[in-house]
């Protein structure tokens, strides 16, 4: 009985923070953005500063009528953006919030299971730019496509690092092996990993697959009402995933330089540290060309990641 | 790559730590390698990288070195095997003293390794003249041809199956862009993808296959299967039998065994015409060194099971792939090659009868056994020397006239007087009639292996294919001696280009290959128990 | 008879069948500068006799030194390990079987070497000559046809090797090894210096090479299954009393295998369909070893593998055998009949072809009797075919170097050729060779047929005597058809009006005749007539004489040779006649 | 969890693929019912390497290398694949024949030759450079 | 082995929720949604003006190129993980630690190859 409370508390918690995290980032980006460019960004609906700003647009976007092209393939073209969201949740009932019990569900290949599975999440954007049968979706989900191959790779690399210092490819059994000194020693692999995670996520400045100046809004720009909305909490679901995969895997995750009974908190703020960064580099960058993005995962991040790794390996060795 | 060096990183993975042995850190968990046993596939594989990575920088001029420095590593690879000669090296064991080993540098490794490195230097020379005429992309090309050369040298001192699949795939994944390496070519990419689509498929049911043998023996090295498939569940019975059935498939496929012979003809057509004798050749061999330790080895306690099957394999494939060349008509484009190609389906039947003729013996008298299979490796490195040769005169002549038709042989030896005495040797050693004596012994060694185990049916069977095939083997050879006069208007036309009498010189690679071949096949003549040996208990 | 060592002998027996493989490799090497002679065709015709007539004297020397006290014996034995994995040895020797032909072969292929140099060297067929560009058979001038003359004594040298070895070994794998050899020259005899269309020769090479080698993979098949049911391939070990062991089955299975293979060569009926095209199409030389050495082969193999090692098997088989042999004599001679008919177009080459069909009927006749008497006729006949039919081809070719054709219509006109009147030797010689041949008393060829009939008069233990003797009686008619069609040859050919005959003939022949005439070394008596052929000239008596001589002589002292013969046959009997 | 469920799943995954392999006419379907077969091997060795708690995990180990060969296999079958549309316009495998064995006389065959070459001429000089 | 099974069951739970959630998210869209179908509403979307040729005018073949080097280069990265995870124990060490860079060569070989051909320049 115990147990399948247990269970349940952990499902809805998680559940919670899926629903919610995601519309605090994206509020967060609204203020965020408008104040670096010299406004105030939403302020009306919900009184204090616009905060129900994004409430309204779901009641907006739920009250928007359907539509599937004639040319699309229905069935894909419906059930592309389930797949774009569902991913993130699954994800996040993995990743360790605090020490001990502090986690949704222990998985032993933790890093596996988080890589895989946000994997699949690029296949929603690929289907709907298949299923759109609309020339500038198919050009954007090419390009999702394409990203995703080209970043994967460096991000399962700078993965692998951690795992190797650790040990272990457990999520909660990589913080338990964390010291404060991997933070340096790792500072390479993690901002590999960011970088990577950025552009799969296709957020600027790695956001040629949605362009809205070349190709509309690649391959959601047949996509309307809930439908589209999804694809948005998807992609914030996203900030939130690789923020806080980074923070565990690089950043100490609950460990802290005061107060580790409070780990909780620790990863929450650096969780939002890189949500915030996530915005920030969005206002600071413009976007890079499809060949650019290409060309800095493979020349740049690939051999960067190997590079960690070799210095992992050489460290691991020389301390034992 | 991975599997280039799946042999070195291919330490069992995780799990170890649980292990008695191991948690008490005494020895090493790695497991230690002799680098001089591992050091023919290894060197092959080293050196395919090297020349991969020197076409990057080498100038136009310079790529010209590649295929002399591939034939020179191909050399060097073979060195070590002078020194593995006086001992038997396994590497790779379990840690456990179990004696089961990965890798082993027996004789049966060392002798299908030389005959593997042998034949690639062989194909080198013949591909050095291919490479120009075609504009192959030369590092690629070179590159190519040693990885697929490292994974076949791999393949026959495998000891468990793991590496075995992996090292066949090594030979096999290069050979694919091999023949698809003629870009823009419609022929060329069409064999490619009949070549891939079934050789992938072949893997695919092998690798179930060896599921299965997982299944039911918990292991995956010979030893280990060859013990565990003599359970007495019936239930793991059949599995077991089912496993074993699937694994051979990808053997038998890679060695133009009917029916899964068909990729055969079109392939080598398709293909350069040095990498149709590679594929003939080493490809070949990689199959059967597959085919020869799974049954001697792994399978060695199930002779009942595979031994029948192999007979009717064998009987299957020598009289189609005979009565299939028999059909082959001298007017015929690519006739020449599609010829060799499926002659090279009837010896794969030759080929599998010694091990057939192995399967009463192989659960209780392993050295018997493997005495059978000597049979199988002594005609293989006759096939290797005569049918590398054969090729190499039909490079020379596809240089020529590119449809390589059979009438173009006409009066060969008014041209070239010693290609055409050569050719013709070659053919009658394929043939088995003197003065191709070492054909002819190989075929005896063999046909012994049948007769001694009472599979009569298949020698009766064997010997008549072995007429079948005289027939269209002699026919060549006469066409060769004929007088050359243009017997229609395209040679004719042909003729007018060049002159049918003042053909061009042969490359000086192809000379050599051509020269070295015949040599090898006369010095095997003069003294057949150079490879007879192995048919008679050679391999140890 | 001169006492020589055994190493001695050893030595000579492995040197004739070395000398001839060596010199088939000097052959095609450019000669040394003091032997460049007149031409390149001359020197290495010159360097062909050399060779074949030092393989001769060996050979004699070799026959000399022959203990002819224990012929039953194998003398001169060498015994090397070649590919012991298989079993198989370089194992060489001679008995009293294989020693006649041995020197029968060497001395046939030193004629036939002879006979080439000097019609290369004779001004009658020198360039220039009005035939040469037609088809005929030029045997004289091997550098104008086909290939070049090294080609040609490069392929007469390897032949000589093959079928030397195939006497003179001991081992079943290294005879098959050496009956195989003897293919590959006689193909491309055949096939470039044959004399007809290029695409008859072409068809009658493939033909023979075809039969012969079907026959002999068959063979094969045999001689494995001896050696391996056996555990040896040493025919002296497998000839042994208790045949090693092998069983009825086996030795029948043998029988069959090796038989099918061994009569293609020799030929028996109905497997000798290869031999007329074959004869017909071969130049001279290659007529005179196909039919002197070549086929005497098929029989050697009877005698020396089949009859010792699987005599249970042969006495299964031996009334077949004689059946098909008998069938062979009688079918022969209709044959050769029909051919000499007036207006058949028969082929004389063709005709003497079949003639051998029905003389190879009487040795295999000989040899189903299965006991020395007829085994011994057997040999006997071999030889004797051997010099005569070899004789024979040897006057057809110089007949249609003369005359250009070898029709028989076309060569007798109406009233026949004439040769008596227009070149009395040749003629004479004709009509000698072609009544050795019916097996007139006193010559050679009467001995053996005698003989095979006697054995057939008496077969072995276990066989059916009432079948062999209605066997005997049909080969005695044989007999009588031989002489007949021979004596119709001879009438046809040698008698008939000389003035007549040139009437009869075509424009062509007559002009060429005349041409000839004027030639400077024509040789024949100066008579005044129209249609003179040029008689027998000096090389051809040189080439003939001895075929001649060995004829009488073997007619007239029969037990020179079945002296040889009888030991070695009772020795090879033992399991039959006790 | 009993052997039997992940030993029917890999069966049936491999039985589809195999009729794939068979039935599909396009060659990049077929390509994909390969790897579908070579997935279900992966899930048996896995299942099989689970249930007999082997001590080296050979199972395991084999289903990496297989993942391994499955990449190549597909980064090489898929730029032979685009060589043949490239090539020819068209990805059906059967209408691969020219290399097959006809029947018909040696002209129709030399005929064949001529536009066969021409294509092949036009298609390298507009395609560029292919790597795989 | 309980265990093992039991921690994916909790992550299918959340798949689980996750469909459902999306479900309910649909039925109450559809709900609350009106539904106006006219016919330019269905007309692929292409700046306003109507839909011309196929859609994979534009589709460049070096995404297929990129596919490939991803395809191998991800498997080859298969290996390191199990290697990751053990290469620090005792027993394993220096040796194991150069095996894997020479692996790692292998990669780097790979993607210099892939550079020098051009692959990763768009021109």
């Amino acid at each position: 009985m115990m147990d399948v409370l247990d269970v349940l508390w952990r499902l809805l918690a998680v559940l919670l923070a899926f629903l919610v995290l995601p519309l605090l980032v994206g509020q967060a980006e609204h203020k965020a953005m408008a104040h670096m460019q010299g406004r105030v960004g939403p302020m009306y609906a919900g009184g204090f500063h616009g905060w129900a700003q994004l409430v309204a647009d779901g009641v907006k976007f739920a009250q928007k009528e359907d539509i599937v092209p004639d040319g699309a393939d229905r069935r894909v073209f419906q059930l592309a953006p389930a797949v774009a969201l569902l991913p993130y949740l699954v994800v996040l009932i993995v990743i360790p919030v605090g020490d001990g019990d502090l986690v949704g569900q222990v998985v032993d290949a933790g890093i596996f299971f988080v890589l895989a599975v946000m994997g699949v999440g690029v296949l929603g954007s690929l289907m709907g730019g298949w299923a759109s049968a609309n020339k500038f979706s198919l050009l954007g989900g090419l390009r999702t496509a394409a990203q995703l191959m080209a970043y994967e790779l460096p991000m399962l690399l700078a993965a692998a690092s951690v795992a190797m210092a650790a040990g272990t490819l457990s999520l909660p059994g990589i913080l338990d092996a964390w010291q404060w000194w991997w933070l340096p020693w790792q500072i390479i692999g993690g901002l590999v990993f960011f970088t990577a995670g950025l552009a799969e996520l296709q957020r600027p400045p790695f956001d040629a697959p949605v362009a809205d100046s070349e190709i509309i809004f690649g391959a959601y720009t047949e996509y309307t009402g809930l439908r589209f909305a999804l694809f948005l909490l998807a992609e914030y679901a996203g900030i939130v995933v690789l923020s806080a995969l980074t923070a565990v895997l690089f950043l100490g995750g609950w460990h802290g330089p005061v107060a580790d009974t409070l780990g909780w908190v620790w990863t929450l703020l650096k969780t939002a540290a890189l949500a915030f960064v996530v915005i920030w580099l969005r206002v600071s960058y413009p976007r890079l060309r499809e060949d650019q993005i290409q060309r800095v995962a493979w020349t740049v991040l690939v051999p960067l990641a190997l590079l960690q790794i070799a210095l992992t390996g050489v460290v691991k060795v020389v301390i034992q | 790559m991975s599997a280039a060096i799946s042999a070195q990183t291919y330490a069992p993975p995780a799990g170890t730590t649980t292990d008695g042995v191991f948690t008490g850190s005494a020895g090493p968990v790695a497991q230690s390698v002799d680098w001089l046993a591992i050091a023919p596939p290894t060197a092959v594989a080293v050196a395919g990288l090297a020349v991969l990575v020197a076409d990057l920088f080498l100038p136009e001029r310079g790529k010209r070195l590649l295929g002399p420095l591939s034939g020179a590593a191909l050399l060097l690879a073979a060195v070590p095997l002078l020194f593995l000669r006086t001992r038997t090296t396994a590497t790779f064991c379990l840690p456990d003293g179990l004696q089961e080993c990965s890798y082993s540098a027996d004789t049966l490794a060392l002798v299908l390794q030389f005959l593997v490195l042998a034949a690639a230097f062989v194909t080198v020379l013949i591909s050095m003249p291919a490479v120009r005429d075609l504009k192959l992309p030369a590092g690629e090309y070179w590159f190519l041809l040693l990885s697929a050369t490292a994974g076949a040298a791999l393949v026959p001192a495998s000891r468990d199956l793991v590496t075995l699949v992996i090292a066949l795939e090594v030979a096999s994944l290069p050979s694919f862009a091999l023949v698809g390496l003629r870009l823009g070519n419609r022929g060329s990419a069409e064999a490619a993808l009949k070549f891939f689509l079934s050789s992938v498929t072949a893997t695919a049911v092998t690798l179930l296959g060896a599921s299965f043998l997982y299944a039911v023996t918990g292991t995956l090295h010979f030893q280990g299967i060859s013990d565990g498939l003599t359970g007495t569940d019936p239930q793991l019975n059949s599995l077991g039998s089912a496993g074993l059935a699937l694994t051979l498939v990808g053997f038998a496929f890679k060695a133009s065994v009917v029916p899964f012979h068909f990729w055969v003809p079109d392939t080598y057509v398709g293909a350069p015409v040095p990498v149709a004798a590679f594929l003939s050749v080493v490809g070949k061999t990689a199959g059967l060194a597959g085919l020869v330790l799974l049954v001697v080895q792994a399978f060695a306690s199930r002779g009942e099971i595979w031994g029948p099957a192999l007979a009717v394999l064998a009987a299957v494939t020598m009289t189609v792939g005979n009565a299939a060349a028999l059909r082959q008509r001298p007017d015929r484009a690519h006739g020449a090659v599609r010829l060799l190609a499926w002659s090279s389906v009837g010896q794969a039947g030759y080929l599998l009868v010694p091990l057939a003729a192995a399967a009463p013996e192989a659960g209780t008298h392993p050295e018997q056994a493997l005495s059978s299979a000597g049979a199988t490796v002594a005609y293989l490195l006759m096939y290797a020397a005569v049918n590398l040769g054969a090729f190499a005169v039909v490079a020379h002549i596809g240089r020529a006239g590119r449809a390589n038709r059979l009438q173009d042989y006409r009066g060969l030896y008014a041209s070239h007087p010693l290609a055409a005495l050569a050719l013709g040797f070659f053919l009658l050693c394929l043939a088995g009639l003197p003065p191709g004596v070492i054909g002819l012994f190989a075929k005896v060694a063999v046909f012994s292996t049948a007769v001694q185990n009472g599979l009569g049916w298949l020698a009766v069977i064997m010997a008549v294919n072995v007429v079948i095939a005289l027939y269209y083997y002699l026919q060549w050879t006469a066409l060769a001696f004929r007088r050359g006069e243009p017997a229609t208007p395209a040679a004719a036309e042909g003729a007018r280009g060049g002159g049918a009498q003042q053909r061009p010189r042969i490359a000086a690679p192809l000379s050599a290959g051509i020269a070295l071949t015949a040599l090898a096949g006369v010095v095997l003549s003069l003294d057949p128990d150079l490879v007879l040996t192995f048919a008679a208990g050679g391999l140890r | 008879m001169i006492s020589v060592s055994n190493t001695v002998m050893q030595a000579l027996l492995i040197g004739v069948l070395l000398l001839p493989l060596a010199g088939a490799v000097a052959a095609l090497l450019p000669p040394p500068p003091g032997l460049r002679g007149r031409d390149p065709g001359q020197a290495v015709l010159r360097h062909g006799v050399t060779v074949t007539g030092a393989v001769l004297a060996a050979s004699v020397v070799l026959a000399l030194g022959f203990d002819t006290g224990h012929a039953g014996t194998v003398q001169a034995e060498s015994d090397v390990a070649w590919i012991p994995s298989l079993g198989i040895r370089l194992h060489l020797g001679v008995d009293g079987v294989s020693l006649p032909l041995v020197v029968l072969t060497a001395l046939l292929t030193f004629l036939c070497a002879l006979y080439s140099y000097g019609a290369h060297t004779s001004p009658g067929s020198a360039d220039g000559d009005a035939e040469s560009g037609s088809d005929g058979a030029r045997p004289g001038g091997p550098a104008h046809q086909g290939g070049t003359p090294q080609a040609f004594v490069a392929l007469l040298l390897l032949l000589e090797t093959g079928t030397l070895a195939t006497f003179a070994t001991l081992d079943l794998v290294l005879f098959f090894l050496a009956f195989e050899t003897v293919l590959v020259p006689m193909y491309f005899l055949i096939a470039r210096w044959g004399g007809a269309e290029p695409r008859e020769r072409a068809r009658a090479a493939w033909k023979f090479i075809l039969y012969t080698l079907l026959g002999s993979v068959v063979m094969l098949l045999g001689l494995l299954l001896v050696g391996f049911k056996g555990g040896t391939f040493d025919m002296v070990a497998l000839a042994g009393d208790d045949h090693a062991g092998l069983t009825r089955t086996t030795q029948i299975l043998a029988v069959l295998a090796i038989g099918v293979g061994l009569a293609v060569k020799t030929p028996m009926w109905p497997l000798h369909s290869w031999l007329p095209d074959a004869h017909t199409t071969a130049p001279t030389v290659g007529s005179v070893l196909l039919a002197g050495v070549l086929l005497k082969m098929g029989t050697y193999g009877f005698v020396r593998i089949l009859l010792p090692v699987a005599p249970e098997g042969m006495r299964f088989f031996a009334p077949w055998l004689a059946a098909f042999a008998v069938v062979g004599i009688v079918y022969g001679s209709l044959a050769c009949l029909s051919l000499a008919r007036r207006g058949a177009k028969g082929d004389l080459k063709r005709l003497i072809a079949y003639s051998s069909v029905g003389h190879m009927g009487f040795v295999l006749l000989g040899i189903a009797s299965m006991t020395p008497t007829g085994v011994n006729g057997a040999l006997f006949a071999n030889i004797a075919h051997g010099l005569i039919t070899g004789l024979l081809f040897f006057l057809v070719g110089a007949l249609k170097e003369r005359t250009g054709t070898t029709d028989l219509d076309t060569l007798s006109g109406e009233s026949g050729g004439a040769l008596y009147g227009s070149a009395p030797r040749f003629g004479g010689l004709l009509a000698f060779a072609a009544v050795a041949s019916l097996g007139l008393p006193g010559l050679a060829g009467f001995w053996g047929e005698m003989l095979a009939l006697l054995g057939a008069f008496e077969p072995a233990e276990g066989l059916s005597r009432p079948a062999f003797l209605t066997f005997m009686a049909i080969a005695a008619f044989g007999t009588l058809l031989t002489a007949a069609y021979m004596l119709v040859v001879v009438q046809r050919v040698c008698m008939g009006d000389p003035k007549d005959a040139p009437q009869q003939q075509g424009g062509r022949e007559r002009t060429e005749l005349g041409h000839q005439e004027t030639e400077p070394g024509g040789t024949g008596p100066a008579h005044s007539a129209t249609a003179r052929l040029p008689d027998v000239r000096s090389y051809e008596y040189a080439a003939w004489t001895p075929l001649v001589l060995l004829t009488v002589a073997a007619g007239l002292w029969p037990a020179l040779l079945l002296g040889l013969t009888d030991p070695a046959v009772q020795n090879l009997l033992p399991g039959v006649t006790r | 969890m009993h052997l039997a469920y992940p030993a029917v799943l890999a069966a049936l995954l491999f039985c589809i693929g195999l009729y794939g392999v068979l039935a599909r006419r396009n060659a990049i379907l077929v390509l994909m019912s390969v790897e579908l077969m070579l997935n279900a091997v992966n899930l048996n060795l896995v299942a099989f390497d689970v249930w007999l708690r082997e001590r080296l995990h050979t199972g395991q180990a084999l289903a990496l290398f297989t993942i391994a060969v499955a990449a190549a296999e597909i980064g090489i079958g898929l730029a032979i694949v685009l060589v043949v549309h490239r090539t020819r316009g068209s990805s059906e495998i059967d209408r691969l024949t020219d290399l097959r064995e006809r029947d018909t006389g040696a002209d129709a065959e030399g005929d064949a030759d001529g536009p066969e070459e021409r294509a092949g001429v036009k298609a390298t000089t507009d395609s560029g450079r292919q790597t795989s | 082995m309980p265990d093992y099974f039991h921690g994916y069951s909790v992550v299918g739970l959340v798949a689980v929720v996750g469909v459902l959630f999306v479900a309910v998210a649909f039925g109450a869209g559809r709900l609350l949604r009106p539904v106006v179908p006219t016919r330019e509403k269905f007309l692929t979307y292409e700046c306003g003006v109507d839909p011309v040729g196929e859609g994979w005018a534009h589709t460049q073949i070096r995404y297929y190129v990129y596919a490939f080097l991803y395809v191998i280069f991800a498997v080859d990265s298969v290996f390191l993980f199990p290697w990751a995870t053990v290469f620090a124990e005792p027993g394993f060490g220096g040796v194991t630690l150069v095996e894997m860079f020479v692996f790692l060569g292998f990669l780097a070989v790979g993607l210099l190859y892939a550079w020098k051909k051009g692959v990763l320049e768009w021109t």
